[in-house]
């Protein structure tokens, strides 16, 4: 950004100040999470290891709690006062949920993290200094940071073949975190370019979606009035941007993590359902 | 005397502090006034150091004499984001015939017998952490704009530089960020950082 | 298109796969090169139209990380395989993948891969060529009586089984031992018995409710975890929503997303049924006539209330849930690996699967899978009755030369089995193995296996899914290491030795597939006239569907002896679980460190072995979460840290399986202890299986401490919403479900 | 006399025995001086390995983690930089509301302030991931076209703190140059040379001295908002957040209140040192020891009504997050560190308002560092338990430094103390003209005016080296 640039669009960064991350979008990726069929088998997270590099840290520093796990399943018991958990246990696929007003972004020094044209939450890596402040900033905790040089360590020959060319691979001393696929999003939209069409729901999927057994992830442009997630927002009476949610069902089903923050979320869960025996 | 107006400087020193401060903020916001005008394309060449290539592969002959195509041999580059070095096949194709008494050709066929294709070296490298992708600046500069695509060695010079004048590849331009995003804001590129780094 | 990649061109590729695998992120100046003449790039020999550098093409083919056969999808970008996802075409999977096939990956490329051929001389292991390792083998086969020659492999399908048993015909030999830990082998009888199919097909998307008596279908049940996950998700989706009611002594995957768990000492589940039974006869009037006299009688003796006394489940929670089976009909109740790993284990299953026909489930949620056009293919299920049974051979000295493929049995089987002993009876033992793992470590002759995504090969699912079909599987890319073979081909060389003018034609399992494939009736092939596009169209799509005859179930109700309850040890008061984790399964993926590093989906523990003790049991021994304890049966004993977990029968400690390795490569051994060791040789009376859940165990606190390495600090929300419950009927109300 | 009406100073000090005084301060160190800082050297030794095995292995090491991305460093961080505040609060504020009793004790404390600013400053760069890039945060004009982010405190930070860091020093400087004079009149050989150049030819004419006036106090104006606006800044790098316990109105002031204090809790420290070491009893006096704790005591009272001001808003508030956290810190596993803050920073001041305490060098030397102790647990509580216990309970953690975070922190205490060795014999560490003055204007109270007339015009008399000893350019 030059500062020319700056001061051409000031009026643009005040409004996005107002309105909390800018809206005029190109494209709006979104997520839907069904809870009720989430069944917390770990396909996902493993879906995302393989595809965006991510290292494998070993036992002693996951017990430091220096994983790199992008997408984790958080468990909860829900009768913490009961003997047995007779309703089964709660799973919570949690990732970056993209939000549009990211308390992650305004914190960078150096502008490493910022919100991209297509509603993203982006994290450039050549850029971070590694000042960790944008992790602090996260109420979520999906930011995940490169503690120590892991490319020997977590890929000896030849695991290294493994590691997907489309996107960089970290080193130390920098922060990552769930780009929802940056790498095919922007293959399949520059494909669709090529082609000269508007790119949609069956180009391209994240690595977990397309790999979740019980298809309970949907993705997708929620500025594309047709797509499944865009219903499904719609269906739920969710609406991305306003800070207050106004459903005609107060019962439905749909609410984003931590709503209160106003960080607005791109991610809309569905609440677990459990039958009464 | 001199001695006396040296005194003389020496007692005032606020007039020191401020021409210190005002060196400082104009030092910083001068030139960066002059650089936030600046969406000029990018001028300014770099001068490579000789690659030394297996064999000394004459571009001027094909390109300027034989008028051969970048596209011909670089067959990838408008259908993937690497250019792609041609195979071995593709040189024989000629060469099974053509000048096959000159000596690179010679050590060319030698390869193809051994069933080897020669190392080359990368002239135009960018870090792993840069995605460029030659489809889709095919696709503005010659495909979008109808830019006749026999002239398409005027658009490729534009990064690689003149290479009908050259025998072996040779960096000319430099091939910075600062390089990229100039040209990018004066053709209304993406200013995306992650259009380029994943 | 099709999948080959010819060896020269690969190899060229490698140039510009090194874009991929250079240090990125990091820019200090001295990991990043821009100066010119630093890097290759190595163009094409003769390159494949289809082959563009920079892009990656997705390729069919199937998953063999366990017995499900799943199709898949590889996608290779120059020239290396980079990302495994479901092949929609496939009706196991449609599209999805579970951890175990996204982990694939780390097994094709894992740095401990054997490379050369092994032959074991006067105790230590040498490299040699292939000739001399095949040579050495085909002369110990001429040389041995073919009925002394066993085979030992994991489940098998597909031509390679075909080939697998023509090579055992040609050794005038019977002898081949299908072992697998993950079984469902006496559900198998007991389906066979009263439903005349072993393997019928059980509609999810049917069923309004689903009893499970320890029927990890999320997890390890008939081990198709995807194929289950997915009728689960219709299963819920269906309106009214299907209700999921799980008993089991710890809570699986399954019990996890459970509306109601009851926890339920193994061995107590028939009892259980049974009550039920009588509930739907008594309070429900079921029509009893289609049982027999002594099942009604023994239905009888099991009142909710007698039985509530006997396993703590209260009575009126029985009788809810047969009304409740009554009102939500059809429905589906199914047995499980607790249940049939019991000495009794054949009996309570039958108990339990009689409460579908009381329901008239059969016919309904239980359907006939059909006959499979090519029985030849299809699967041949793995036990552990096969493993006691080869065990008894090699004690008994009756085999000079065993060969094994696919399964670990050194590994699994339990120290009372006295395995290791056993194989030294064995003259020559041949491993056919990627990995250095225990069994091999041990063979004579090693020969290394080409990675499932090298090799050629079919596959047939052993429980059929809506569309039975034979799975294709083809490699993704050149081999790693030349000098490794395909199973098939293997089999191949050694069947030329045999019957050199029959398989002599074949230069190679490829050649032979493609013979196999042109064999095929005219209906399975796109374009008849042209053999190569049909083979393409068959690679493209990676399954051949195959069509069935329909058939319907016969139901047919035998006796019932009594399933007695086990008696409690005053010595070994506790029950041990070895369970089962969708990850590392059998042990077979401890070497790939994506599982290891994938939490359990429920303990959410990483990297380690644990014993999962209930909260109360623990503080009766005064264990706390992290303390050190000695879990010990009759027949040996581990220790292991202890992890302190709610989803779990007070009676009961459980301890996944997959970890203990002594060899199998860096990433797995000496990591964790391994359950199975300690089980006691029991057998289940009827089908010879190992009673895995009949071993009783005592534990002892060493008084040592050590911090339990998992993610999560807290196991509630505190009551911060971040997973929202809603009771069914809102849902009702606001989505009708 | 009796105690009470003890005086600041004595105002029949010879100013030539001043001269000497502060001039012996400055020569031939002792052997516990030499010992002193082979101390500072050993520590800094510490430090350079535990940062050295960190660069190269991986911050991993300093036991950060998700969620502890940030930790001890930062914490110490903000403890040096408020340990920077009293310095300026002697020199600057005190000055322009003329409390002359500042004048034998502030040369110190404006050291002081530059020191552990010099100190704070490493602390950010360490704890970066990629410190080679650290420029980046600068607005430098970059071939790229690129910026800092303006909108992140953490560049304020950069801006703030360099800008103060010079501003003191200069300050530091200016102030000191007629005694720098003294020093040239007085050194030979290279201090000769070093103090001509750095006294900048003061000879001390009239002209000087009005601009010398001119300058100090444009400066002293420059630096008074400053100082506070570099410790509001260093607040808002939490209060701009949105985590619980960080997310705090009050933070600045608090901040300000809780710099003023570490920072006089130290002057305190030195005071009794360098009073001890250099017996400089006739300068630093009881009478002023008194002042200077009297003025910690108001400031202590201050940072704790602010911390009750704080606990109440967050009692009362409707955020749950914070009141958990605040409930969590008093009673979890960080609440002997909360306790201790609370009695170090809260009670123990207490002894401050004894006068026979106040008085009593040992015990203030002893009072001052644990109060220091206290405004360290202080920074400690105000960046670790909000990161152990955020929004998402999933995530919770507790964290306590590794050995090699111990290290640095150690090692900045000997590069301080190391600095500040070399000042005091480098440079004057008590302002002797000022301190003149003082006396000047004390003995006008009580001796006749003619004979203050007298030693006034001498005073101002530009020529050296007359009947009277020891006026060499004063």
């Amino acid at each position: 950004m030059s500062l020319e640039n700056v001061l051409n669009n000031w009026s643009k960064y005040r409004r996005g100040a107002e309105e909390g991350g800018h809206h005029d979008y190109e494209h709006k990726w979104a997520m839907m999470i069904n809870l009720d069929l989430c069944i917390g088998c770990n396909a996902c997270s493993t879906a995302c290891y393989a595809e965006n590099n991510l290292a494998v840290v070993g036992k002693d520093r996951f017990e430091k709690g220096q994983a790199m796990h992008w997408l984790r399943i958080e468990r909860y018991w829900d009768q913490a006062e009961q003997e047995f958990p007779e309703q089964g246990a709660s799973f919570l696929p949690m990732m970056c949920q993209q939000c549009n007003s990211a308390t992650c972004e305004p914190v960078c020094p150096v502008a490493a993290t910022y919100h991209t044209p297509d509603g993203l939450n982006a994290q450039v890596y050549n850029r971070c200094i590694g000042s960790r402040y944008c992790s602090n900033n996260c109420p979520f905790r999906v930011r995940y940071f490169n503690f120590y040089s892991y490319y020997e360590s977590s890929w000896p020959e030849p695991l290294n073949m493994q590691l997907n060319p489309d996107l960089t691979v970290r080193d130390k001393g920098v922060m990552e975190k769930c780009t929802f696929c940056v790498q095919r999003i922007r293959v399949a939209k520059d494909k669709a370019k090529m082609e000269n069409r508007k790119v949609g729901d069956e180009d391209f999927k994240p690595a977990c979606v397309q790999s979740c057994p019980t298809s309970a992830m949907v993705f997708g442009d929620y500025l594309d009035e047709g797509s499944q997630v865009r219903k499904l927002w719609d269906k739920y009476q969710v609406k991305m941007g306003p800070a207050k949610q106004d459903k005609q069902e107060p019962d439905m089903r749909g609410y984003r993590v931590f709503e209160g923050l106003n960080t607005d979320p791109s991610v809309l869960y569905l609440e677990r359902v459990r039958e009464k025996v | 005397m001199a001695v006396k107006s040296f005194k003389k400087m020496k007692l005032n020193m606020t007039a020191y502090i401020n021409i210190a401060l005002v060196l400082l903020i104009g030092g910083l916001l001068v030139p960066a006034w002059l650089l936030a005008g600046d969406v000029k394309p990018p001028s300014g060449d770099h001068n490579g150091k000789e690659v030394p290539q297996p064999i000394e592969f004459p571009h001027n002959i094909h390109v300027k004499d034989n008028g051969i195509n970048c596209m011909y041999c670089h067959t990838y580059a408008r259908r993937s984001k690497v250019a792609g070095i041609p195979p071995t096949s593709k040189c024989m194709g000629c060469h099974k015939t053509i000048a096959t008494d000159k000596p690179r050709i010679q050590k060319l066929t030698e390869y193809w017998e051994k069933k080897e294709s020669p190392q080359w070296k990368k002239v135009h490298d960018v870090p792993d952490f840069v995605h460029f992708t030659h489809e889709k600046h095919l696709k503005k500069f010659v495909f979008d704009r109808d830019f006749p695509v026999e002239n398409v060695k005027e658009v490729c010079a534009f990064c690689h530089g003149e290479l009908e004048n050259m025998t072996v590849a040779k960096k000319v331009k430099p091939l910075t960020m600062g390089w990229c995003r100039r040209c990018h804001e004066a053709n209304g590129g993406p200013g995306d950082c992650w259009k380029c780094h994943k | 298109m099709t999948g080959t990649i010819n060896r020269r061109s690969f190899i060229k590729m490698m140039g510009w796969g090194g874009v991929g695998t250079a240090l990125g992120g990091c820019d200090v100046p001295t990991t990043v090169t821009l100066e010119e003449g630093k890097e290759d790039v190595v163009s094409y020999l003769m390159p494949e139209e289809y082959v563009i550098p920079g892009v990656g093409v997705w390729y069919a083919s199937t998953c063999t990380q366990c017995a499900a056969a799943c199709g898949t999808q590889g996608r290779v970008r120059e020239g290396r395989v980079l990302k495994m996802e479901g092949n929609p075409n496939s009706s196991v999977n449609s599209g999805k993948l579970c951890v175990m096939g996204q982990a694939g990956l780390q097994g094709h490329y894992n740095p401990d891969r054997i490379k050369e051929p092994m032959i074991r001389k006067n105790g230590s292991l040498s490299l040699v060529g292939w000739d001399q390792a095949l040579a050495t083998i085909n002369d110990k086969l001429n040389a041995a009586d073919g009925a002394r020659v066993a085979w030992f492999t994991g489940t098998i399908s597909g031509h390679q089984k075909v080939l697998l048993n023509a090579l055992l015909e040609s050794n005038g030999s019977s002898k081949h031992y299908v072992h697998e830990v993950v079984g469902n082998k006496v559900l198998q009888a007991v389906s066979r018995d009263m439903l005349g199919d072993a393997m019928p097909k059980y509609r999810f998307d049917k069923a309004k409710m689903i009893l499970s008596f320890g029927a990890d279908f999320l997890g390890s049940w008939m081990s198709s975890p995807v194929h289950f996950a997915g009728e689960y998700a219709k299963f819920r989706t269906n309106k009214p929503r299907g209700l999921l009611v799980a008993i089991e002594p710890k809570m699986t995957l399954t019990g996890g997303n459970a509306d109601l768990w009851i926890p339920a000492r193994p061995g107590t589940e028939a009892a259980i049924a049974l009550a039920i039974a009588n509930e739907l006869i008594n309070a429900h009037n079921k029509d009893a006539a289609i049982l027999p006299e002594s099942v009604r009688n023994l239905i009888g003796q099991h009142s909710a209330e007698s039985v509530a006394k006997q396993t703590a489940v209260a009575a009126d929670r029985i009788k809810r849930l047969a009304q409740l089976l009554n009102e939500r009909s059809p429905s589906l109740v199914l047995a499980g690996a607790p249940v049939e790993g019991q000495t009794n284990g054949y009996a309570a299953t039958a108990a339990i699967m009689l409460l579908n026909h009381l329901l008239g489930n059969i016919g309904q949620t239980i359907e006939s899978p059909g006959a499979f056009a090519f029985a030849q293919l299809e699967a041949t299920t793995g036990g552990t009755a096969d493993l006691i049974a080869f065990t008894q051979n090699a004690k008994d000295k009756n085999l000079d030369v065993a060969f094994f493929y696919g399964t670990n049995p050194v590994y699994s089987a339990p120290d009372a089995l006295k395995f290791g002993d056993a194989l030294k009876n064995i003259g020559m033992k041949v491993a056919i193995s990627q990995f250095m793992d225990e069994t091999t470590a041990q063979a004579d002759v090693i020969l290394p296996a080409a990675s499932y995504l090298e090799d050629w090969g079919t596959h047939v699912a052993a429980y059929h899914s809506e569309q039975p079909a034979i799975s294709m599987q083809q490699p993704l890319m050149e081999k790693l290491y030349e000098t490794t073979r395909g199973f098939g081909d293997v089999l191949l060389a050694l069947l030329q030795n045999k019957n050199k003018d029959k398989y002599g034609q074949y230069a190679d399992y490829y050649a032979y597939l493609r013979h196999a494939f042109s064999a095929m009736p005219a209906s399975y092939k796109e374009n008849p006239a042209s053999e190569e596009h049909s083979w393409n169209a068959v690679l493209q799509k990676g399954v051949i569907k195959v069509q069935t005859t329909d058939e319907s179930l016969s139901t047919s109700i035998a006796e019932i002896d009594t399933p007695t309850i086990p008696a409690s040890d005053s010595a070994y008061p506790l029950t041990l679980v070895p369970s089962v984790r969708l990850g590392l399964w059998d042990g077979r993926h401890a070497n790939l460190p994506w599982l290891q590093e994938a939490p359990d989906q429920i303990a959410k523990v990483v990297w380690d072995s644990w014993a999962e003790i209930h909260p109360s049991t623990a503080k009766k021994l005064g264990i706390e979460q992290g303390s050190i304890i000695k879990v010990s049966s009759k027949h040996g004993e581990v220790t292991l840290k202890a992890v302190l977990l709610k989803g779990l029968h007070p009676d009961v400690v459980a301890i996944p399986m997959g970890q203990g390795h002594t060899e199998y490569g860096r990433f797995a051994k000496g990591l964790g202890v391994n359950p199975l060791k300690i089980l006691a040789p029991e057998q289940e009376q009827k089908t010879g299986e190992l009673a895995m859940y009949a071993t009783n165990v005592k534990i002892t606190d060493t008084g040592k401490k050590d911090t339990v390495v998992k993610i999560g600090s807290t196991d509630t929300q505190m009551g911060r919403k971040l997973v929202g419950t809603v009771p069914v009927e809102q849902v009702r109300r606001t989505e009708g479900a | 006399m009796s105690i009470v009406n003890e005086k600041d100073i004595n105002e029949q000090i010879a100013w030539a025995k001043i001269n000497a005084d502060v001039l012996r301060s400055m020569a031939n160190p002792r052997r516990a001086y030499w010992i002193s800082v082979a101390m500072c050297l050993a520590m800094i030794a510490c430090a350079v390995t535990a940062e050295v095995y960190q660069y190269t292995e991986g911050m991993g090491y300093a036991n950060l983690n998700n969620p502890h991305m940030w930790d001890m460093y930062i914490a110490t961080f903000v403890f040096w930089i408020g340990m920077s505040h009293s310095g300026t609060l002697l020199s600057a504020i005190l000055h322009i509301i003329h409390a002359d009793w500042r004048k034998p004790i502030y040369r110190f404390a404006e050291a002081m302030t530059t020191f552990s600013l010099m100190t704070a400053g490493f602390f950010p760069i360490i704890h970066l991931g990629r410190m080679w890039n650290m420029y980046w945060v600068l607005p430098y004009v970059s071939d790229r076209g690129h910026w800092p982010n303006f909108r992140s405190p953490l560049v304020w930070d950069a801006f703030a703190i360099s800008t103060y860091l010079s501003a003191s020093m200069l300050f530091l400087f200016v102030g000191m140059i007629p005694d720098l004079a003294i020093c040239r009149d007085n050194a030979k050989g290279w201090q000769k040379k070093l103090y001509s150049v750095l006294s900048l030819g003061w000879t001390g004419t009239d002209r000087q001295w009005r601009n010398f006036r001119k300058t100090y106090m444009l400066m002293a104006c420059f630096l008074i908002p400053l100082a506070v606006s570099v410790h509001s800044i260093v607040s808002s790098d939490f209060a701009m957040s949105i985590m619980p316990g960080w997310h705090v109105t009050t933070f600045p002031p608090y901040f300000v209140a809780g710099a003023l204090y570490s920072g006089c809790a130290a002057i305190i420290t030195l005071f009794v040192l360098l009073r001890y070491y250099f017996r400089f009893e006739e300068y630093m006096t009881k009478a002023i020891m008194e002042k200077t704790c009297k003025l910690t005591f108001a400031i202590a009272m201050v940072w704790t009504y602010l911390n009750l001001v704080e606990f109440a808003s967050v009692w009362y508030g409707h955020d749950i997050y914070s009141k958990e956290l605040l409930i969590a810190k008093a009673v979890g596993p960080y609440a002997w560190v909360f306790w201790s803050m609370i009695f170090c920073g809260s009670v123990l001041p207490f002894t401050l308002a004894f006068q026979s305490l106040r008085r009593n060098m040992p015990v203030m030397f002893v009072v001052s560092l644990f109060l220091n102790v206290g405004m360290f647990f202080e920074r400690w509580m105000i960046v670790a338990p909000t990161l152990s216990m955020s929004h998402n309970p999933h995530q919770w953690d507790i964290m306590w430094g590794s050995i090699i975070e111990w290290a640095i922190v150690f090692g900045s205490f000997g590069w301080f103390g190391l600095l500040f060795l070399v000042f005091v014999k480098v440079f004057p560490s008590v302002s002797m003209y000022e301190v003149k003055e003082m006396v000047y204007h004390r003995r006008r109270h009580v001796v006749n005016d003619e004979a203050a007339e007298k030693f006034h015009r001498r005073a101002s008399d530009s020529k050296t080296g007359t009947d009277e000893p020891g006026l060499e350019g004063a």
